[in-house]
């Protein structure tokens, strides 16, 4: 065990620290949505020409081939560094990775680069409104029709969606197999007259999310990822790998809102509080333990290749732990914490959402039982 | 002993329920809150019924009723999340009936309870829990009339004597302020009454939010279906509804009490009151929550109707101080004697 | 709504502070649970002689026809004034009110009054090593045999069963029934060869339980509480007893725990400290919840005249807050809290079993699920 | 960077779960807790093997290995609940290691690695939490030198120089007792390192002992049946056991970070000790507890194997403060500051 970094990791974090010294693009612009993008877009081309896009990947894929510790010290040093998130997000942690996964040659070498570069956006279409917990309970359909398939349906809670060129796409192929066979992953194009997305707006009063709406929208064949009724197992893969991109990039959020938390609480001169004492220690520790769990998920990761059950986990202690600071923070705050357009009243609210996106509790709960412990399924 | 509302409160509550059920459906407390705007033609409908003024004495041209009845009625009013003036005037009255002067009495208390004008509550300085500290002003944008709690007491200010600011409070449904400096006249008599009278007003609203959430959550979970079984027969989520129904209860049980304490056994009022302010304003936020929790993604979108309980649950609950201070009060009560601090807010 | 005791509540809580007071039988003999137990016996006798057990019993079944919020008040006062409890308590609380309930006019006649002096004491026989929670499953077996029913099996957690000369106890009389209703409710007679009684010792050290092992063990046909195979309906009956019974006593307890612990927090200087006032107020604030929980639930039986489902809300109030503070007394009372033979650390390891006896936690959230808030049934 | 158990570290896990499994059987465990006795044989064994002293110098007589080995045995001895001077000696050893004088090292390291001579430790005075308070001195009954913090640091003491009364824990798989009063000799080097490397070797111990109730719980959960169904297909049953993974893996995580930091980055220590001392001992608590709820009645009873797990789990984790008073100083080291108390125990 040793949790100092080797030599050539040290190397590998010291230059991608000058380098992002050297070529940090400036604070995104705000209160214009779409400019915040094209800013992020052209910081992710000015990233992939330097190399530091899909930093783990494999180079025969455009990557630097570095190790998942790399990838992680490269994360870090982005959230440490007030970096701004390259735009396409969901295409370098998802969409890539499944298509080096499980995708053809032909559509290696059509999708990745454009992924890399920040070309094509990427989206993820799988949440829909009466399947959220049970995902494999999908409603959307697609049907065979010359050359390719066309899908009508409904999804929520795509993030990107407006912005994006590709949305990774779960619809029903076979609706009379079992619910986990007839599934197929679709690359479905989205500027087309089939579709349409409309914001979701949330409790906060932003609209973070889209719906998207689907009437026999077309995909060729050649945008089907695995086998057509295969659909299940690619979701599952990414997914994962959805889990196992956020430890380390979750826990510098959760730690820069624990400093911005003792902040206040030192604003407010209630440090001696031992309430308070006790609460931030709680926080402290949880958000420590979360680090760590993570890199030893990675060292196993790093190992066997797959992530594993146990990001569930991660995932879990990130909500609990955002939940409770936020909602402290926006206590301690006073009417500051309650009032429209305060980080902390935004925050909070956002943070309500923690149980739920990307695995309710209860389900990540469902997962460690079964897949971890090996307790009997759930009827 | 009969632990039950007598026929002519079961009465009360039955009237205002369907007041609220007819004229504050979701869709009316929806357009409401969008609009930031109280209905004053459905606040002139209440005024007609007697209620802002339901716990003013006839003398003072109330129905001279008590406050279980007040409560009842707010217990309604959040059941409904109805936007209106009810709980800042209704509450401004109890404080001015404990504390006020004759003559602050006669001023003001026949135009609250006709509402003729409408009244708002709040706290500034170590009374809000801090040295320059002001709480949100519950409807004081809108009022005539508030109710300012200091360190030395209450203070009575028509609200143009107030230097206030509106504020966007998360909770839409209602109008808030903070103000500046204390300002407006002391009242005389008893304010820690009227503050402990104010305070079981504010719970009763509490438990009739998180009653509506839990409804909402047990009847969401009997017809929502995931992996081919009502979500309420998993027991993450009916042992979520079980715990939702244990706060609600408790913070029923204490509201009731503490309202006929008020009126029958006052020495029994500030502990009352304490307990309840702290359990009311934890069950109706841990409700709400716990409620979004069995919506899943839908309870968080904009579309949807929780919301507005959720956020009023947070903002009602701190009206008058945290739950962290009003436990601290709990402790002093029950045996422990002052705290150092003036209670935390964690 | 009216909290005050009428003018005849007064009056009969005044009746009984005064009775009580002259006639208080001084403490119970400690160390030796044979003297304590006959102690609590002549105790009894002597109550019953003056009118005062059975209080809301019936005044033709032998009781004194108070209302239930007397009987409440009377239970209170007992407490209150550190009063030994009767000796054939689960006799007075269970056994009689489902004699009143189920019984035929000869068992009336046989059971009640014996129970009401304490003449002979009851205990219970519902659960089984294989039968917890699900105590519809129960296996002990009554075979029909001439004039009567030999029985063959064992219990768990019977209180009381070295003393008792009858149990309640449950038996499968039809195994080809479904499993509520081929069960049928049985007074025991315990002094039998074919029942065998032995101390089950718990983790506290002591052995406040019994085991009992019945070998075609012989009841009469006239010990047949209700309909053969009805037995179900009759348990059920007699855990609503159980469980409103509770009620007013349990309060009082924990009270004087809560009393005992603010003791402690003075004792050790602490009363300044915000984390032990927030917990100490917690429990304040719990008790007097679950006190006027419980009377309202009283107001409504006195309405309906049967205990509700939501007298499960008390049962588990009373775990909760139990354990709570009895972990929060070991705490703060540093090494004796953990040291054997303390009353700290002896009631720490008792409340363990508070969320198990009686009904488990996660049974009692099932109960106000399903009967309380209508949720569909677990399956 | 690479956080697993190197090969010998897992080789070193492994001998001693074998070790533990073969001589500690639960039978074997509830004999000596029933006896409230050590098996000095077996000690002897763990001597030859040179476990006492894995973590002290070649030239004080020991392995020369690191904390993390000590870590993983003592894992493996709280995962048996094996009742043994182990931890009291192991533990000692540690503390004169970063404490003692060249003097106080040559007399007691090669004795206590040997096995020859046994430890203990606690703490007395304001370093127990109190003014007179003593802790529960680890294996000071039956140990022959006793580490013995205090006020101003660490004393080091020959038992029969402290006058100690041997006390029956709750715990009987292990020897305890209290001081009267701090005697013996003061060690001069760092007894603040020395007690946070012994904090580490008992969450270790604790991280083992969660570890073992909840194999116990989920196995039990998996056979045993009620309403016709095996009670960890429910969700009250089996989201109990995922929220024991959780706290055991928090424990792990953070006990192998700290014993890692303790050899290689000293400067990290002062803040992983601390952090682990709190999540440990409720972890492990949480634990036992929560498996005690799933096994139900039965889990309750002497004969059943889990109370030793239960009892120690409650013990070992207040051996040197109260998981509140590890938390404050946490706070202390993460910005805040000394605290205005020395922490409560609520």
């Amino acid at each position: 065990m040793d949790l100092s970094l080797t030599e050539s990791e040290a190397a590998f974090r010291d230059e991608v620290r000058i380098w992002l010294k050297e070529n940090h693009p400036g604070p995104v612009p705000e209160g214009d949505d779409a400019a915040e993008f094209e800013f992020r877009r052209a910081w992710q081309k000015e990233m992939h020409e330097a190399g530091w896009t899909g930093v783990s990947w494999p180079e025969e894929f455009g990557g630097r081939g570095a190790s998942l510790i790399e990838q992680a010290i490269f994360n870090e040093e982005l959230a440490y560094g007030s970096v701004p998130p390259p735009a396409n997000v969901l295409g370098l942690v998802m969409g890539g990775p499944v298509v080096i996964a499980h995708g053809t040659t032909e559509q290696k070498e059509r999708f990745l680069e454009p992924i890399l570069s920040g070309e094509e956006i990427w989206c993820q279409g799988f949440s829909e409104p009466e399947s959220g917990s049970d995902l494999a309970s999908i409603k959307s359909r697609a049907v065979k029709s010359n050359g390719g398939w066309k899908i009508t349906g409904q999804k929520v809670w795509t993030t990107y969606a407006h912005e994006a060129k590709y949305c990774m796409f779960l619809a029903r192929t076979d609706p009379d197999a079992p619910k986990h066979r007839g599934i197929t992953y679709f690359i479905l194009e989205m500027d087309q007259p089939g579709v349409e997305v409309r914001p979701l707006r949330q409790i906060t009063g932003e609209a973070e999310f889209n719906e998207i709406f689907l009437e026999e929208a077309q995909v060729p064949d050649e945008n089907v990822i695995g086998e057509v009724g295969g659909g299940w197992q690619v979701a599952i893969t990414t997914l994962m790998f959805e889990r196992a991109g956020l430890g380390a990039v979750a826990v510098v959020g959760l730690r820069r809102t624990l400093e911005d938390l003792i902040a206040l609480v030192r604003e407010k001169g209630l440090e001696s509080d031992p309430l308070i004492r006790q609460r931030i220690a709680e926080f402290q520790i949880g958000i420590e333990a979360m680090r760590l769990g993570a890199l030893r998920t990675l060292t196993a990761t790093m190992k066997t290749g797959i992530p594993g059950p146990e990001g569930s986990l991660g995932k879990w202690q990130w909500g609990k732990y955002n939940q409770a600071m936020t909602e402290m923070a926006s206590e301690v705050a006073g009417p500051a914490g309650v009032t429209v357009g305060t980080d902390a009243s935004y925050r909070f609210l956002r943070s309500r959402a923690n149980s739920i996106e990307g695995g309710t509790t209860e389900v990540l709960q469902n997962i460690i039982a079964e897949r971890v412990l090996g307790l009997p399924k759930l009827r | 002993m009969n632990f039950d509302l007598t026929d002519e409160q079961s009465e009360i509550k039955g009237t205002a329920k369907q007041f609220m059920a007819d004229r504050f459906k979701p869709e009316k407390v929806r357009e409401l809150a969008e609009a930031r705007a109280y209905d004053d033609s459905l606040y002139a409908q209440m005024a007609e019924l007697g209620w802002p003024g339901i716990a003013v004495s006839e003398d003072d041209g109330g129905q001279g009723l008590g406050l279980v009845e007040l409560a009842v009625l707010l217990e309604e009013a959040g059941y409904a999340c109805a936007p209106s003036q009810l709980l800042g005037s209704a509450g401004a009255a109890l404080v001015i009936t404990a504390a006020g002067s004759p003559e602050q009495r006669a001023e003001w208390l026949p135009r609250l309870a006709s509402g003729e004008a409408t009244g708002a509550f709040g706290a500034i300085g170590p009374a809000a829990g801090g040295e320059d500290e002001s709480t949100l002003f519950c409807d004081l944008p809108t009022a005539d009339v508030a109710v300012v709690f200091d360190a030395e007491g209450a203070l009575l200010a028509p609200a143009g004597e107030l230097d206030f600011e509106a504020v966007e409070a998360i909770d839409a449904t209602r109008s808030y302020a903070t103000i500046s400096a204390p300002a407006g006249e002391r009242m005389p008599g008893d304010a820690g009454a009227g503050r402990d009278r104010l305070a079981v007003a504010i719970a009763a609203e509490l438990t009739g939010i998180g009653q509506r959430a839990m409804e909402m959550a047990v009847e969401y979970a009997r017809e929502r279906k995931q992996f081919d079984r009502a979500i309420g027969s998993y027991q993450a989520v009916s042992h979520r509804c079980a715990a939702m129904l244990l706060g609600v209860e408790e913070s029923r049980s204490l509201t009731y009490y503490a309202a006929w304490a008020a009126d029958a056994e006052p020495e029994s009022l500030p502990l009352a009151a304490a307990m309840v302010s702290a359990r009311a304003a934890d069950a109706a936020w841990e409700t709400t929550a716990s409620a979004l929790q069995v919506f899943g993604g839908i309870g968080f979108t904009w579309e949807h109707d929780l919301q507005f309980w959720l956020k009023r649950s947070r903002v009602a609950g701190r009206m008058l101080g945290t739950p962290g201070e009003h436990r601290d009060r709990v402790a002093e009560l029950a045996g422990l004697g002052a705290g150092s601090a003036a209670g935390a807010p964690a």
